[in-house]
């Protein structure tokens, strides 16, 4: 998150959903743009590199752009 | 080969947790470096079993039960374990055909099963009625070349 | 308040897992909605105190014993323990203060403690030598839904 903030230019104070939205749209770019280049699928480290992120901070950011899961929709129905 | 890395973790049977489980098992793979679409592919696999001990094994929304998810790293291939000690499934391969949902009241697909077989290498499911349920899935990094942070053994 | 939510996970002390215990405690803290700098924090506590475990508590490196994360939710407050079975501290007191290190000769710092005291709002350590160690740290997450937001400390 620490690369996330500095990322993203933020002074701390922005909430983490909402940071981590805006990093997930970019890991989304990134890895299209990845795909072109390398002409296949890149690996999270690839993507988190191209980002200056961690893998770790990819996989947080990839979850929080997730669209709601099923699980959602049905349980609390 | 030896066991290179092992987790176990454990929550109660809220919807929400299965996406602690995804990063959780997602930040543990990421050591063998897959491809973004490897790692949604577990990450998917992960999800539905998850899901499946939260709403089949434990029914009873007021009182939750324990899943846990233990995942470890024999060179490049990574085993999750998911299991829970809910409700159980009487007939096992009814359970895993296509399709087949015992709650079409909660718009389920019944295709929990399928998504794992079709994402995972290996998937084996192990439950009996009113004692719980495991499901193991076995799945190789194609694009690791090995864990590479791991010491000679 | 009543417990939310929970999760407890273990694995091997091993360099590199402090990262799977930060972003796991971090998916696991994010239902709070807390700000990126609260978030930083608390991962940087745990982490403090998962390296801890893994190189103080079990400096031979050839047999990693095992840490155990739990983590907690009540209210707007997350509660999160870190335990090993490892080498323990003759003396907490001293342990804690500034600067004070036993492995200067693995350049740390001996600021692990004074971290966490300072990015949670409680830390307790307790410690037996040749039984292990467990740290209990709390943090409110003031910006959290429902809680006044109020300038960071
Ligand atoms: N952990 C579990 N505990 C009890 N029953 C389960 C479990 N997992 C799966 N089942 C049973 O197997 C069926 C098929 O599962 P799945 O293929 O995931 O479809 P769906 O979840 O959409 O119903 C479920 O409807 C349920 O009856
Ligand atoms: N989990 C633990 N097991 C054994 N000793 C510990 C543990 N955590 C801390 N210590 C002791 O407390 C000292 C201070 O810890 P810390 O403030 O994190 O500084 P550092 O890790 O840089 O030495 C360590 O040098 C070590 O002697
Ligand atoms: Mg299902
Ligand atoms: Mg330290």
């Amino acid at each position: 998150i620490g690369e996330i903030q500095r990322f993203i230019r933020d002074d701390g104070t922005i909430k983490v959903s909402r940071a981590l939205k805006e990093a997930g749209l970019r890991v989304r770019r990134a890895r299209d743009e990845l795909m072109k280049s390398l002409g296949r699928e890149p690996t999270i480290q690839e993507v988190a590199d191209a980002l200056g992120l961690t893998p770790d901070d990819v996989i947080l950011a990839q979850e929080a752009t997730r669209p709601p899961a099923s699980i959602h929709e049905t349980v609390y129905e | 080969m030896a066991r290179t890395n092992a987790m176990t973790l454990v929550f109660p049977a809220r919807s929400g947790n299965e996406s602690l489980a995804r990063v959780a098992v997602a930040a543990f793979a990421a050591a063998l470096d897959p491809t973004v679409e490897e790692l949604d592919e577990i990450k998917t696999a992960v999800s539905e079993a998850v899901t499946n001990a939260i709403i089949h094994g434990y029914p009873d929304r007021d009182e939750p039960g324990e899943v846990v998810v233990r995942a470890w790293i024999d060179g490049d291939v990574l085993t999750v374990v998911v299991e829970d000690q809910g409700a159980g499934i009487a007939d096992v391969a009814k359970a895993r055909e296509p399709l087949y949902t015992t709650r079409p009241d909660l718009e389920r697909s019944g295709m929990g099963f399928t998504i794992m077989e079709n994402f995972m290498d290996d998937v084996e499911v192990e439950s009996a009625p009113g004692r719980g349920t495991r499901v193991r899935m076995v799945r190789r990094i194609k694009s690791s070349a090995g864990a590479p942070s791991a010491p000679a053994h």
